[in-house]
């Protein structure tokens, strides 16, 4: 048998479905799952959109009055939009004069002619906003929209995060056993020890505030559970003959882990990456909630539920609203679909 | 199974079985404070609602009265007000003989007197390090032989108390003389603050690091319960000997006094048996609280819900209804944003700071594109006066016609300054660059937990963009940020003073080149300042001390170290049955001006 | 038995060295400066200085973190540097109030958890189990902080079922007056996920063999149910009890400050805000060091649930 | 037989599973058999025949989504069982009909004691109080042989051996004194000497309490040792029925016959198995002359293995650990291009011994000669180049297949590692050819493993080993998995690809008969030790060793005119 032989390259080559394509097959089946997958996917593109600027650009816009009124509620009296300034505190009294100690005495002049040049324009504040408004007259429905982005951007990123903490984690502690898992089982204890609540606490306060921080914060504590499952889920994989038959005809130690196992235990890792997503995403209200989270010239679902706080009390519910249902929309669709994944995902159900 | 965890965990279950006492016909005042408190031992606390409580329960040897506008020191345990003598560098003061301390286990049932001793005791303790008072600064470099006391005590370790100085001399029982090192005509209103207070020393002794929780002093009240942070009890002291309201300061066209006279003259006060007190944080529970009448009084009431108790500006009808009112209160304090000085920040060159006209053009610039008169509409809801001068109304100092049109919102006049200075955008991205052509990037630091601080970020934020100033608010715990302020590891950020009392020179002091790194927060540092302030401080009250108080005013303004913020105006709310309300600037408490209609509570409770 | 708890008493050491290790890291190195908080609004680097070597925060970490472990084996965390109370005053006054709303949440919680899940699981697959599903996955993505706005707002505000916020010094009166509503939304938000996650257990259980031959046997389905699915499902609910007690004394932080509960949850917060590190460091390790006791404890208990456990 | 002898009739039963929404998969397809009074009937058939299905029907015992149309009748004293109303059927399920299943150890409940599990039934349809069924409990384990009954009432069911379970298992089925016992391949989880026990006390109960009982099983060597009468399913649907002498004298239907000639038989060893295809096409079992077997003085021993010693460790007590030894000292020579069977029952350590000695465990002691070379002693990097040359193939052929890979992947990979095949494209072709050598066509390249049967997978992991081109083939269990039809053909290829390429086996099995048929030389092992070894005409015909006689009478004799007689 060798190269002599006449080239003899492959016959009819019939569509052959991987597991992968056997859980997408029973995915497409699973009418919830898809409508749940649409409902994410729409919510992704709208954090696309929002991020290349199609939608939602001008967010931080101030196009009407404070706490303007949906646009439904068109009529009704908003106390909020008159803005006391107190201007006229003390204009009786001449301006006190500082041109004999002003550093910048001697350019009085022209900076008096420039600003003769500048053009004031008043803009004109909206009544009412399709949605409402929030305290500085900005569209909440813009808001929500431009949070998601935020907020799912952080549940996303800080996910993949914890999951590839946890997946290597996991991976090694389950694949190596002996030493290797004892070291990171201590670890994994030390974590799990602490009440997630007061782990992360610990961690935000003392860490910088910001985006990025969040997403430290929850990746650093909640890659323990994947951890969990993947090194279950290896020491399972290990014990199979199939990778007792790599070991067999030589495969390396990272090959059986990475390229033998891994594929093998992707599925749980998937949901758990998905899990965590909802997880992420509802965590980052509650941070904000603490004022940890997104700098001011953000805004995530989480600022705005923040904000939305005291709102109730005084009757502009919308904010709330926008922000809560969106956030319960998406969350909502990404549960079903994460249950409709560990379904289909499940090689058990073949 | 699951059922004998639970029995377990109940079992753990601390249960305080105590009974309330049945109230009855008590007067018990329920309130919220909006920030916890501390701690009970005067000389160790520096936050307001502590301070709040130690009014009732301690004494000063001077006040203010109750009623009195402007505010007018009374003698308290004191039995007049002292002249100034040898140049405004002596006070002399005798305590009334026959005040007693509340009762203590420490007394072992013996009745204390307060004596002059006690009085000194308590100043000294404000300069023992090792009661790290946070007010000590106020007996630094002001009484005679008392700094080497408390420098020797940092060396040994140890406060000398028996050490006898000239500048505390207690002259007999009750007579206590103070000797100051240079003149200060202000000095009385030192004595008139609630955390000034005399002590008995066996009792600070026999609690060691346990005082705050065991105040013992000479006031109408005593500490009955207190859980941290969430319950304060007031009850009546039995000892003390009372007071009556001085109706001679009233106004009688003031509303507000004619009631409080109508309802204390000629009592024996304080009349309120019983106060519990409830710090609540978060604006929307205490709210409700109030509106639900478990609580008697709003204290300042939130911004946000300003328009539902003040519509347009007047109190709801709801609440009207009620028999609800309102007082509405400017209190003697100012916010402002700190510019930091430096010419560096942590190593790196600070866009902000230094004394160059570009530098100087470039805070005056940020100051007038600052949207101040959306800061007051928006997110103070009409609830503040834009500050002229660090000076707020009702302070000695203050100059009704010092108007300052350089911190007033204007765009275009911010643009035309930057412009004028070469702060231009050269790269065509949007926003300015330095005169030099290197980008401009400020940097705003606030406190993360205050969604209050974070809405003044977002505030500069926009206000900033608008005149193309790139401004990147950071949050910063509010502990680092007290830190990074006082060490100067700031380009911008937020601040606040309150009166300690009620001069413009405690406001003042702020910008004195000497104090920076404490309470000169900008590091501020320009001597014709500094000559100016060092002159105001030797003067007596007077028109020469105002005109004084007016160049310092000028120069703040000339080289714009600070933006000047807002005065706020607080309203605070009472059920009807709350009797003979008023708020005094400088003290925070009034429990013992109040009294209650248990009755009609009780009636609007039904 | 006893060479089981001793040996798993032993393993627990290494475990609090790494939480002395990790909260020391975080917050002697991390973390902020307290003696800043302490000085107050005006104090000089003197002053500064003098507190911090009254804290010790200016020894060498070697001897902070020497300081921290003598602390943990005296049970003595000193004071805490923001009120000067005592530590272990300041948790023992605090758990009372968590546990008044924790310990009611988790025993009705629990039960109610139960009993709808081997309802839906019994009818699993049925419409009636299909919407029940969609409810919980509805209510667990709104979050908590809506709940506790919306609620605080309509049953204590508008409706004035209950107070909207407080805490008395009366055991009953706490229970009776102020906890409910708390309780009421603290059990509203975990039942959902718990319904969930234990339908899933006794979904497990229903497919299990020994179910079939309880079938077989001739059992009503009742029967099988209460006695046979239900006693293999506690298995597993207990470990999930086990995993959510520690849970217990934090408390829901959230609850506590919106209704002015003072626990431990929010006393956390409050440390957490002012760097008060012996409250902090005291926290951490004693609910570290009752997490693994709990574990011991829950797997101690496993032997009473599960006779297939034995103590190697 | 007239027809009230019948105690239970099956007509026209069908069964479906729904799937999914568009898909039913009917896994019996209108099958009719009836249950005499007092006699004992075999459901034969190999896996996927419908067999148990068709005895869980009877009970309604089917998962949700099984459907069972109108027409389909199980009558039961002239009630059709699949109409009746829950709570009859709960009455009549454990009092009339009761069931004993494959696996016993996940049948009853773990959190119970077995005690309690017995007197549940007695509660339940006797009516007794907890005190009367307890009493009752002790004497039925009593009944089926458990040891110190009164004691072993308070056990749980993981403090009993596999065989005890089982015996708990019956007791608790005949408690009420059922009619009909529906035994559900009650032994197939047991080692042989304990099957035949359970076989046994079946058999002995069936007399003593005058009950029918309805056997299902797919061994047919079980049914000629157990039945009256034998029905035999394939695909849903029933062959032939028929009494046991009928089918094991004269079969009539071609999947009988093949069923009956597949299986190795200790008195024969034909070159070739015959297959099921060799009867469905009518041709019948060929006629093959007789494989010698056995080891010659003089064969070139390849692999030479010394004082093998395996020791696992448990953590006990406060900081103890307990030595378990799997394998104790085990000592043996392999031929080359010859078989060494290794039997013995669960728990021996036979498996252990193949996966020691090519390193997938440590091994605590001995050594592995090959050419000369001791294997253990190697470094990771010198085992490489012998690795590929002693293989191995597992047990379960669902498990040893990485289910993400196509078989392409699965076949090319070893090559990969050892460098065989110059480039890609040659180790592709190498692929088709050794796929077409084991018996399968070319497109499989690019399926996946879940697209192939148990025997086509094993085929699939021959291919495997086959690429390395090894010396030693390490079968462990390798064909127990499979169906009998199955597991003749994948023997042959075995055997076939011996011959070609020169393999030595270690053929590791429980499964005597299969043992018997494939190796020159048998080593019977007991607890981790070797009890004798021997070729393996010698060893079946005059053993030396007590174990390996009790083992060898275990093994179902099939049809035995003499027994029946």
């Amino acid at each position: 048998m060798s190269a002599v032989l006449p080239k003899h390259i492959p016959v009819v080559r019939e569509a052959s479905p991987g597991l992968w394509a056997l859980a997408w097959r029973r995915l497409r089946a699973d009418r919830v799952g898809m409508v749940s997958l649409a409902v994410v996917v729409a919510f992704l593109a709208m954090m696309l959109a929002s991020y290349a600027g199609l939608i939602a650009k001008d967010w931080n816009k101030e196009r009407g009055v404070s706490y303007a009124n949906p646009a439904f509620l068109a009529g009704a009296e908003n106390l909020e939009a008159k803005e006391v300034t107190n201007k006229d505190f003390g204009t009786q009294a001449k301006p006190v004069d500082l041109s004999d100690i002003d550093p910048l005495a001697p350019r009085y002049k022209e900076w008096e002619e420039r600003a003769a040049k500048i053009a004031v324009t008043e803009v004109k504040r909206a009544e009412t906003l399709p949605f409402g408004g929030d305290k500085w007259g900005r569209d909440v429905l813009e808001k929500a929209i431009k949070g998601s982005e935020v907020s799912i951007f952080v549940g996303l990123t800080a996910a993949l995060f914890a999951t590839i903490i946890g997946t290597v984690l996991g991976a090694l502690a389950g694949y190596w056993g002996g030493r290797v898992n004892d070291f990171l089982e201590w670890f994994y204890n030390i974590f799990t020890s602490i009440p997630y609540i007061l782990l992360i606490l610990a961690f935000a306060a003392v860490f910088k505030k910001g985006l990025d921080t969040i997403i430290v914060i929850l990746a650093l504590t909640g890659w323990t559970g994947i951890y969990r499952l993947v090194r279950a889920e290896y020491i399972k994989h290990c014990g199979r003959e199939y990778v007792k038959a790599a070991q067999a005809i030589g495969a390396s130690h990272f090959s059986r882990m990475f390229v033998h196992i891994l594929p093998n235990a992707s599925h749980v890792i998937l949901v758990q990456l998905s899990q965590h997503v909802v997880q992420f995403i509802k965590a980052e209200v509650i941070l904000s909630f603490l004022g940890l989270g997104v700098p001011v010239d953000m805004v995530s679902w989480g600022t705005m539920l923040a904000e939305a706080q005291n709102e109730l009390v005084i009757g502009k519910w919308w904010q709330l609203v926008a922000a809560g249902a969106s956030m319960a929309f998406l969350v909502t669709a990404f549960s079903m679909l994460t249950d409709s994944l560990r379904d289909a995902l499940d090689p058990k159900l073949k | 199974m699951h059922l004998a965890v639970t029995l377990l965990a109940v079992a753990f279950l601390a249960a305080p079985a105590a009974q309330a006492s049945a109230a009855v016909e008590k007067k018990v005042l329920r309130m919220a404070f909006r920030t916890a408190e501390a701690g009970f031992d005067p000389q160790r606390i520096d936050d307001r609602y502590s301070v709040g409580v130690c009014e009732n329960l301690f004494e000063p040897l001077l006040t203010y009265d109750y009623l009195a506008r402007p505010v007018r020191l009374v003698p308290l345990v004191a039995e007049a007000i002292p002249e100034p003598q040898e140049g405004g560098t002596r006070y002399t003061l005798r305590i009334r003989p026959g005040i007693l301390f509340a009762d203590d286990p420490v007394f072992k049932g013996a009745k204390r007197e307060l004596v002059a001793a006690d009085v000194e005791y308590a100043i000294k303790r404000f300069r023992d390090p090792k009661n790290r008072s946070p007010y000590g600064w106020i007996f630094e470099h002001k009484l005679v032989g008392l700094d080497e006391l408390a420098d020797a005590a940092a060396k040994s370790g140890r406060f000398d108390y028996e050490a006898k100085i000239a500048g505390l001399e207690v002259r007999d029982r009750y007579i206590i003389s103070f000797k100051l090192v240079e003149p200060d005509y202000n000095f009385l209103y030192l004595l008139a603050m609630p955390n000034v207070v005399p002590v008995a020393r066996e009792v600070i002794e026999a609690y060691g690091a346990d005082t705050h929780a065991h105040p013992v002093g000479t006031g109408p009240y005593v500490l009955k319960e207190w859980v941290r942070r969430s319950k304060i009890v007031l009850e009546k002291n039995p000892n003390h000997r009372g007071y009556e309201i001085d109706a001679r300061w009233a106004d009688p066209a003031d509303e507000w006094d004619r009631r409080a006279l109508d309802s204390l003259r000629g009592k024996r006060l304080p009349l309120i048996d019983r106060v519990e007190i409830y710090p609540i944080e978060d604006e929307q529970p205490r709210f409700l609280a109030f509106l639900n009448k478990e609580h008697d009084l709003l204290d300042e009431t939130p911004f946000s819900f300003i328009h539902q108790v003040l519509p347009n500006g007047r109190l709801s009808p709801g609440l009207q209804a009620l028999g609800v009112s309102a007082y509405r209160e400017e209190q003697p304090e100012f916010t402002y944003d700190v510019f930091n000085m430096n010419d560096k920040v942590e190593g790196r060159e600070n866009p902000v700071g230094g004394y160059t006209p570009e530098r100087v053009a470039l805070r005056r610039a940020m100051i007038l594109g600052h949207d101040r008169d959306r800061e007051i509409g928006v997110l103070r809801k009409g609830q503040a006066i834009p500050a002229q001068s660090p000076v707020p109304p009702g302070v000695v100092g203050y100059d009704p016609a010092f108007r300052a049109s350089a911190q007033d919102y204007d765009p275009p006049r911010a643009k035309a300054l930057l412009d004028t200075f070469g702060y231009v955008d050269r790269d065509g991205d949007g926003w300015r660059e330095q005169p030099d052509g290197r980008p401009l990037m400020i940097e705003y630091k606030y406190n993360a937990g205050s969604q209050e601080s974070r809405q003044l970020a977002e505030l500069w934020s926009k206000s900033m963009a608008d005149v193309g100033i790139r401004l990147e608010a950071v949050a910063v715990q509010f502990v680092d940020l007290l830190k990074d302020k006082k060490v100067g590891k700031f380009v911008v950020a937020g601040s606040a003073w309150i009166a300690d009392y009620p001069d413009a020179q405690n406001f003042l002091q702020l910008l004195y080149g000497p104090n920076s790194g404490t309470s000169n927060e900008a590091h501020f540092r320009l001597d014709a300042y500094d000559r100016l302030y060092l002159r105001s401080a030797s003067l007596p009250d007077g028109p020469e001390r105002n005109a004084v108080y007016r160049e310092l005013n000028r120069l703040l303004l000339a080289w714009a170290p600070w933006r000047l913020g807002v005065h706020r105006i607080f309203n605070h709310l009472q059920y009807p049955w709350v009797k003979g309300y008023k708020k005094h600037p400088i003290l925070y408490t009034n429990f013992k001006y109040l009294d209650l209609d248990v009755a009609a509570r009780a009636a609007a409770s039904r | 038995m006893a060479a089981y708890v001793i040996r798993r008493l032993w393993q627990m050491i290494p475990t609090l060295a790494g939480v002395i290790l990790l909260i020391f890291f975080l917050f002697n190195w991390v973390g902020g400066d307290p003696a800043q908080v302490l000085a107050g609004k005006i104090s000089n680097p003197e002053q500064i200085a003098n507190i911090r070597k009254q804290l010790g925060v200016d020894q060498p970490y070697w001897y902070q973190l020497w300081v921290f472990v003598q602390q943990v084996f005296t049970f003595d965390f000193g004071r805490s540097w923001s009120t000067n109370e005592e530590v272990s005053k300041i948790l023992l006054t605090r758990v009372g109030p968590t546990l008044t709303i924790m310990v009611p949440v988790l025993v009705i919680e629990t039960m109610l958890a139960v009993a709808f899940a081997i309802m839906v699981a019994y009818v699993r697959g049925s419409l009636t189990d299909r919407t029940i599903m969609v409810i919980c996955t509805t209510a667990m993505s709104i979050s908590f902080l809506v709940y506790i706005i919306f609620a605080q707002w309509l049953f204590g505000f508008k409706l004035g079922w209950f107070p909207v916020q407080g805490w008395s010094e009366s055991f009953s009166r706490n229970l009776l007056t102020y906890a409910p509503l708390p309780v009421m939304l603290a059990i509203f938000v975990g039942l959902a996920p718990q319904l969930r996650l234990y339908r899933s257990f006794f979904l497990e259980e229903i497919n299990q063999d020994y179910v079939r031959t309880a079938r077989a046997k001739g059992l009503p389905e009742k029967q099988v149910m209460m006695k046979h699915v239900l006693r293999n499902a506690l298995i597993p609910i207990l470990t999930n009890i086990g995993i959510y007690l520690p849970g217990l004394f934090v408390g829901s932080f959230l609850l506590e400050v919106f209704f002015s509960i003072p626990g431990l949850g929010r006393e956390i917060v409050t440390a957490v805000n002012r760097s008060d590190f012996p409250v902090i460091k005291a926290v951490t390790v004693y609910l570290a060091m009752l997490t693994m006791f709990i574990n011991l404890l829950v797997d101690v208990m496993y032997k009473l649930v599960d006779p297939r456990v034995s103590f190697k | 037989m007239t027809t009230s002898e019948h105690l239970l009739q099956v007509q026209d039963l069908r069964v479906s599973f729904r799937v999914d929404k568009h898909n039913t998969f009917e896994a019996v397809k209108g099958i009719s058999f009836d249950v005499p009074k007092n006699r004992t009937i075999a459901l034969v058939g190999e896996s996927g025949s419908g067999k148990s299905v068709s005895a869980m029907a009877i009970l309604g015992l089917l998962p949700d989504n099984a459907r069972i149309p109108a027409a389909s009748r199980v009558l039961y004293g002239g009630e059709d069982l699949l109409k009746a109303a829950p709570q009859r059927l709960q009455a009549i399920r454990g009092k009339d009909i009761s069931v004993i299943f494959q696996e016993p150890m996940t049948s009853l409940n773990p959190v119970f004691p077995v005690g309690e599990q017995i007197g549940e039934t007695l509660r339940l349809h006797m009516g007794m109080s907890a005190k009367q069924a307890a009493t009752r409990a002790v004497d039925l384990l009593a009944e089926v042989g458990i040891p110190n009954p009164a004691l072993r009432v308070r056990s749980f069911p993981h403090e009993l051996s596999g065989g005890q379970q089982q015996r708990v298992m019956i007791a608790m089925a005949i408690a009420c004194e059922p009619k009909l016992l529906i035994a559900d391949e009650p032994t197939t989880a047991l080692d042989v000497t304990i099957q035949k026990q359970i076989l046994e006390l079946i058999a002995g109960l069936q007399e003593k309490h005058h009950m029918s009982v309805l056997f299902i099983t797919h061994d047919l060597g079980v049914v000629g040792e157990i039945a009256n009468h034998v029905v035999v399913m394939q695909n849903g649907v029933v062959q032939e029925q028929a009494t046991v002498r009928e089918i094991f004298e004269s079969p009539q239907h071609p999947y009988t016959k093949a069923l009956l000639e597949c299986r190795p038989r200790l008195d024969r060893r034909p070159k070739r198995l015959p297959v099921i295809d060799d009867f469905l096409k009518g041709t019948g079992a060929p006629r093959m002359e007789e494989q010698p077997r056995g080891l010659k003085e003089g064969d070139a021993v390849i692999l030479e293995v010394k004082n093998l010693g395996k020791t696992f460790f448990l953590k006990e007590g406060l900081f103890g650990k307990r030595a378990v030894p799997a394998v104790k000292d085990v000592s043996f020579k392999l031929a080359k291009g010859k078989t060494l069977g290794l039997v013995g029952e669960s728990g021996s350590g036979k498996t252990t011994v193949g996966l020691t000695l090519m390193r997938l465990h440590d091994a605590t002691s001995g050594e592995v000669l090959f050419e000369g070379k001791n294997l253990l002693a190697l470094s990771d990097r010198e085992m490489m180049a012998y690795r590929r040359r002693i293989q191995i193939i597992f047990q379960n052929p669902y498990a040893s297949l990485n289910p993400r890979f196509t078989i392409g992947n699965v076949l090319t990979e070893p090559m990969k590692i050892h460098g065989i095949g110059a480039n890609a494209e040659e180790r592709v072709e190498m692929a088709f050819q050794l796929l077409k050598r084991v018996g399968l066509p070319e497109a499989s390249y690019y399926k996946y493993p879940h697209e192939f049967s148990g025997g086509q997978r094993q085929r699939i992991a021959i291919a495997r080993c086959l690429t390395m081109k090894p010396d030693v083939l390490i079968c462990d269990e390798s064909v127990s998995a499979l169906d009998v039809s199955v597991q003749a053909q994948v023997l042959n290829l075995l055997q076939d690809l011996q011959e070609e390429f020169h393999l030595s086996y270690i053929f590791i099995s429980h499964d005597l008969a299969v043992v018997k048929y494939i190796s020159d030389q048998v080593m019977v092992m007991n607890q981790g030790e070797i009890v004798e070894i021997a070729n393996s005409d010698e060893i079946y015909l005059d053993p030396k060793q007590e174990y390996t006689r009790k083992l060898l009478s275990s093994i179902p004799k099939g049809w035995d005119a003499a027994r029946a007689a």
